[in-house]
């Protein structure tokens, strides 16, 4: 095999591939950050299902008091922050990390150490907003925290001080990840791969990371302002001194709603990944498919005042925002229909990553019919905080995002770990939670439609809520019981032998070309790319026209690859990580003016000694 | 046969499940109070007028759309005696129908937004010869109704107050001018009209109109904190609207011999609270003329009222005791201390305001 | 002579920009978005302060005192600049003195800034006084922030200079701090406009 | 992080797009910078009374775009350095200044 140039002197050795502790903390391999956000943010789904669990469990009859109207005001917060920034997204950038390097055709990402750097900002900041349960002191006032009630005098206590600090440090995470990632797709493409030859899912990483870049700083601002009205007495929300709690809300929705496109299009991408490998057919219309995401990625910055038009904005703004959504609506129709064309002719192969795919086309869809809805102003007025609205979201969100992520497990599973997930297990881990999904978030647009608004804890009996919102918890109790299914697939998968090879769904693109698991060096020779789906394009060549063409997988086996240097694991990323962390601890807890401004320090000195140490490194 | 068709049919189970559940949505009318899609005014008539074309649309999309994806599934498998590497066409794209389903949706929704916009602009409220205004302030965790257009010097707003119930006249529209004095509520009648919110520092303003009389049961929907959902509120359409506004601007009624215990224990005893004044009900209560205090609700016509505590708990001696044993238990967080109360002073004080007609 | 040393010296990648080059621009992107915030958050709370002090109400800014700081800025702007052409000429002296003078321009910037923080105090503008001292500062302050990074990265920069690791081949590392730097100062400009010298 | 020794560019056709990079050279830079500190002495000439209030923010807001482009365009090499960087960052600008425009007429536009 192919020698891997010994590391200088004095570094550490370079860890194999196992899974030895100090290899996890000092790892700046892609592949392993990579598998690791997927295994953190599955750990999380854990988490944020248990929450759901917790949620319907108490909602399941009228006048149930389970738990505290607290407890449950933190149990559905947290549900929705650690669905929200702890699973969807990491488990895009867990897919961004594998699969878009092998998909490009290059070694790493641009910047490895800060790729490691993003993920143990990610662990920490997720530790940190969960560490809120175990101090009883756990975020309660929302995923979105509309201000006034997030400020001191209503929200008395460190929930929300637990909430900002833990979501500035995961937005700084996502910050860098999204930088690293739209260097890496611009600048580390194979020779040959112009923009319009890169697979789909590349494209919809580029316009995600697009999205963070721009969005995150305005959430920050927002934190940051909710920081200093807590700590530091300041005056944006206070409305005794002028402030406005609608500022908060238009900041939140600016980045709130390019948020939620940049939960679904990685979905979409995995989406347009696997439905034309499965239909042994290309993508119906790819460059409208890339130019519908471009375009949603556009116009996801004027359509932000639609979660606003209960706010009393008036009649001009809310019409101007209706039509803007309304015209958002558009590009996503498209891609639905492209979707269905892939599969239209196509030979389709039903396999477990197809099932997941055509799961997320078919439920997106219904969410996305009734998102219409509520862009009709006064519709909305009726169903605006309501469960209608909870409904929306979970048919895009669970149907769409988490079907979308879970075909993306099933297809990848084989390149990641060299081992097939069983097809048996898998299909009965679809129904069980297609079934499950629909009887939970179906009977929501009734429970919307009869008026049950948001967050209540409980609700009397003579509203006529009980009966469906029992159908719905036995439905979330049948997604935990499909959630299980396949956690046992994946338990039983890793224990056999690696039986995937290098492309088990005879698949179009460049990370089938390379053997599985890949290689720490992902490609001996960088591929040279002649058309899109360049091993499709050389599958065609070889089977069905000139069966000589030299293709891309073989002539690795003769020519052994020259010296590869790839950069060598560091432990800064990891020290410079765990600045972040104590410097919030120091600042959360200062407000008791127990003088924490030496945490605040200490935190401030590990960041710069791990920046120090991170400069200083030989590479 | 075999597990191919077995899986097909319960593709077909699941979709058929699917279509029960948008039927039953449909079809699911009457029988809810607070049901959304039965208007008894015509705010909420203009509403739903304009959410049928949008979901009947819908459901037209998705039939045509859902049903062309399972049958492209079901009709492109790859079948069992298919040789495996059978190659199909492999077309890339058709312009002239990208267009066709650009265009479409695009139609649809012009179709959608034009009636959108227009409502919306209907429906701004305005002043006409019989409406009446309110000014409707949210408080944490109940709502407190002003009827600006009845002075009434005794109370603390000078208007005539009372809270949680809103009498309106039949037939005649109600101006609301939304208020909030601590954090953001939302005000929501479904059957009568959609929600705005009551943000503090902002008077949003909304209108509603109760064609037949009735009660119409009302929820704050904006999360405002742990006693989010008992913020309740009913609004009543009384045909004698001019009746009930004479018996509220009645002066309280005079305490009996039967009530003196309490009235005087109303007055008097003096309660620490932390956050708020110390002092006796009345420091937060107002009973008119007696006294001043704007944090509770005015319990001036207390009795006249079939539910308290945010509308959330029905007039009865037992549920008044069981608040005032202890309010937190009721609605967690409650802003009313916990005042310690003997058994006795309790039932005076049940006694007393049971006698507030 | 530079331009054949920049010419091959093209990263083989793609867009034909180096990473960081490029890492450092799309950064700048995201950094408008943060100061738009903080700028929109001010700009919106303007003459929405109920306690005086704020501008219209009891306080005038003294703008021939920020102008000299914006100036100073702006000139460290050009020893920036210069700093940069003199390590890509290989000129070690020229490009310390100027890493130098950027960095004490920087730094007497700051010192305004701080002076004129007093100042405000001292008419009873404070952090939480009223809106306007709460945005005011807070915007100012971030952007102070800013520079003061912008200082610790010249100073680091003109250390490695000092003991011989910033060669030319490395001029990229001072074309990057160089871009933060003109970044930071462009803020200013808008700033200066649309805080101090815009009345509405 | 280095490549295999592969000696063909990798993009043969992209490195003929990025001229060579002709920095101005000192003189020059100084002479924009002269340039700016008179436009900063016209802004606090400008700001002090005797002119009318409209087309002074006018002026204000024009002489700070020039300032803005003049150090973006010289002094950051957008105007050597090709296009990609520059429509990342007039991405960045055009988007802070056209979402927190609406979003202040937005608010203004309420009660």
């Amino acid at each position: 095999m192919a020698t891997i140039a010994r590391p200088l002197p004095g570094a550490m050795p370079r860890p194999s591939f196992g899974r030895t502790i100090w290899g996890i903390m000092t790892t700046v391999d892609h592949k392993k950050i990579g598998l690791m956000y997927l295994t953190t943010s599955l750990f999380f789904f854990l988490v944020g299902g248990v929450e759901a669990l917790a949620i319907r469990t108490q909602l399941a009859r009228p006048d149930q008091h389970l738990y505290s109207a607290e407890t449950y005001n933190a149990l559905f917060t947290m549900h929705g922050t650690t669905m929200i920034f702890l699973v969807v997204m990491p488990m895009g950038v867990a897919f961004f990390n594998f699969i878009v390097p092998l998909q490009i055709g290059a070694r790493d990402v641009a910047f490895p150490r800060l790729n490691a750097l993003s993920y143990w900002l990610y662990l920490f900041g997720a530790i940190l907003i969960n560490t809120g349960w175990f101090v009883g002191a756990a975020p309660d006032d929302g995923w979105f925290g509309y201000a006034n009630l997030t400020t001191l005098a209503y929200s008395p206590g460190h929930n929300q001080d637990f909430w900002f600090a833990g979501l500035q440090i995961l937005g700084v995470a996502s910050l860098i990840g999204a930088l690293n990632f739209a260097v890496t797709i611009l600048n580390l493409r194979a020779p040959g791969m112009r923009l319009m030859r890169m697979p789909v899912f590349v494209w919809m990483t580029l316009v995600t990371s697009a999205l963070l870049i721009l969005a995150l700083p305005v959430i920050t601002v927002a934190l940051i302002e909710l920081m200093f009205d807590r700590q530091f007495a300041t005056n944006f929300f206070n409305v005794n001194k002028g402030g406005d709690p609608v500022l908060w809300q238009h900041l939140f929705w600016l980045f709130g709603h390019p948020e939620v496109y940049i939960m679904i299009l990685p979905a979409m991408g995995i989406v347009s990944e696997i439905l034309p490998t499965f239909s042994r057919k290309p993508l119906f219309g790819y460059p409208v498919v890339v130019f519908s995401g471009v375009a949603i990625g556009f116009m996801s910055w004027g359509v932000w005042a639609h979660h606003m038009f209960t706010t009393g904005l008036g009649a001009t703004a809310n019409s101007a925002f209706a039509v803007s959504t309304m015209l958002i609506a558009v590009p996503t129709g498209v891609k639905i229909f492209n979707w269905v064309f892939t599969v239209w002719g196509g030979d389709v192969r039903l396999k477990t990553p197809f099932y997941f795919a055509i799961g997320f086309v078919a439920m997106f869809i219904i969410g996305g019919l009734s998102g219409v809805t509520h862009a009709l102003v006064p519709s909305d007025a009726e169903q605006h905080q309501t469960y209608y609205i909870v409904a929306h979201f979970h048919y895009v969100l669970f149907g769409g995002a988490i079907f979308g992520l879970f075909g993306g497990i099933y297809y990848w599973f084989p390149k990641m770990t060299g081992r097939m997930l069983s097809e048996k297990i898998g299909l009965t881990h679809f129904w069980l939670m297609l079934i499950g999904f629909n009887m939970t978030f179906g009977p929501f647009h009734m429970l919307g439609l009869d008026g049950m608004p948001r967050r209540i804890y409980t609700y009397p009996t003579d509203r006529g809520w009980g009966f469906w919102n029992m159908v719905s918890t036995i439905g979330a109790f049948t997604i935990a019981l499909s959630i299980l299914i396949f956690l046992i697939n994946v338990v039983v998968s890793l224990r056999k032998q690696p039986d995937a090879g290098e492309d088990p769904w005879d698949a179009r693109t460049l990370e089938w070309t390379i053997p599985s698991p890949p290689p720490e060096y992902n490609f001996a020779k960088i591929p040279v790319v002649q058309a899109r789906d360049p091993l499709w394009h050389q599958k065609l060549l070889r089977r069905y026209m000139a069966p000589r063409a030299e293709t891309i997988g073989e002539q690795k086996v003769e020519e052994e690859p020259g010296h590869i240097h790839m950069p060598s694991p560091s432990y800064y990323p990891l020290i410079t990580a765990l600045g972040l962390p104590i410097m919030m601890y120091g600042i959360i807890y200062q407000s008791d003016n127990k003088g924490l401004w030496g945490v605040v320090g200490a935190g401030v000195i590990v960041l710069l000694l791990g920046a120090f140490g991170w400069a200083t490194e030989p590479t | 046969m075999g597990s191919r068709t077995r899986l097909l049919r319960r593709l077909f189970a699941g979709a058929l499940l699917l279509l029960t559940l948008i039927a039953a949505t449909a079809c699911w009318g009457s029988s809810n109070p607070q049901d959304t899609l039965a208007p008894r005014g015509p705010v909420a008539h203009d509403q739903k007028a304009l959410f049928y074309p949008a979901f009947w649309i819908a459901v037209i999309v998705f039939f045509l759309v859902e049903g062309l994806l399972v049958y492209a599934i079901i009709h492109f498998r790859h079948r069992r005696g298919d040789p495996e590497d059978r190659l199909v066409k492999q077309v890339h794209g058709n312009t002239r129908i990208e267009i066709a389903w650009t265009l479409a949706p695009t139609l649809l929704l012009a179709f959608l937004a034009i009636p959108t916009v227009a409502t919306v602009y209907n429906l701004e409220p305005k002043k006409t010869a019989d409406s009446i205004q309110v000014n409707v302030i949210g408080h944490q965790w109940w709502w407190e109704f002003q009827y600006t257009d009845y002075a009434d010097p005794s109370t603390p707003s000078k208007f005539l107050t009372t809270a949680n119930e809103l009498h309106v006249p039949v037939g005649r529209r109600v101006n609301i001018t939304l208020g909030s004095v601590d954090v953001i509520h939302a005000f929501f009648v479904p059957s009568l009209a959609g929600q705005l919110d009551a943000v503090p520092g902002h008077h949003n303003q909304m209108w509603l109109q109760a064609d037949h009389t009735g009660t119409y049961l009302g929820q704050c929907t904006q999360f405002c904190g742990s006693s989010h959902a008992f913020m309740r509120f009913r609004v009543i359409a009384d045909d004698d609207f001019d009746g009930w506004i004479a018996s509220q601007k009645a002066p309280p009624v005079a305490p009996t011999a039967a009530t003196q215990a309490g009235a005087t224990l109303f007055a008097t005893k003096t309660f620490q609270n932390p956050g708020h004044k110390a002092g006796a009900c009345f420091a937060c209560h107002s009973v008119n003329t007696v006294t001043q205090g704007n944090v509770g609700p005015n319990l001036t016509h207390f009795a006249s009222r079939s539910t308290f505590a945010g509308a959330s708990l029905d007039r009865t001696p037992e549920n008044i005791a069981k608040w005032l044993r202890d309010p937190q238990a009721v609605k967690p967080d409650a802003i009313m201390p916990n005042l310690g109360l003997s058994d006795q002073e309790i039932n005076d004080l049940v006694a007393y305001l049971e006698s507030l007609k | 002579m530079n331009e054949a040393a920049v010419a091959t010296h093209v990263e083989q990648t793609a867009t034909g920009y180096d990473n960081r080059k490029l890492f450092m621009w799309i950064f700048l992107a995201s950094e408008c978005m943060f100061f738009g915030s903080l700028i929109a958050t001010y700009l919106l709370y303007r003459g929405r302060s109920i306690d005086p002090p704020y501008p219209g109400n009891g306080f005038t800014y003294n703008i021939p005192y920020t102008s000299v700081s914006s100036f100073v800025l702006l000139m460290s702007s050009l020893t920036m600049v210069l700093a940069l052409s003199a390590i890509q000429r290989g000129d070690q002296r020229a490009l310390r003195v100027w890493l130098l003078a950027t960095a004490f321009l920087g730094c007497t910037f700051i010192g305004g800034q701080a002076f004129e923080f007093t100042s405000f105090v001292q008419k009873g503008v404070t952090l939480k006084q009223n809106l306007f001292g709460t945005t005011f500062f807070v915007l100012t302050g971030f952007h102070g922030a800013h520079v003061t990074v912008g200082v610790l990265m010249l100073l680091s920069l003109f250390a490695l200079s000092m003991r011989g690791k910033l060669p030319q081949s490395s001029s990229l590392n001072v074309e990057l701090v160089g871009l933060y730097w003109h970044f930071v100062d462009v803020v200013w400009i808008v700033i200066f406009t649309l805080i101090y010298l815009v009345k509405v | 992080m280095e490549r295999p020794a592969t000696t063909q560019p990798r993009f043969p056709r992209l490195v003929r797009r990025v001229e060579p990079h002709h920095a101005p050279g000192q003189l020059e830079y100084v002479r924009i910078a002269v340039f700016l500190a008179i436009l900063t002495a016209l802004e606090v000439i400008v700001y002090y009374p005797g002119w009318p209030k409209t087309p002074k923010i006018v002026l204000f807001v024009i002489l700070a775009a020039v300032k803005f482009a003049t150090v973006a365009a010289f002094f950051m090499h957008l105007k050597f350095d090709g296009r990609l960087l520059a429509i990342v960052f007039s991405t960045g600008m055009a988007l802070a200044g056209s979402a927190f425009l609406v979003a202040i007429v937005t608010i203004h536009a309420m009660n």
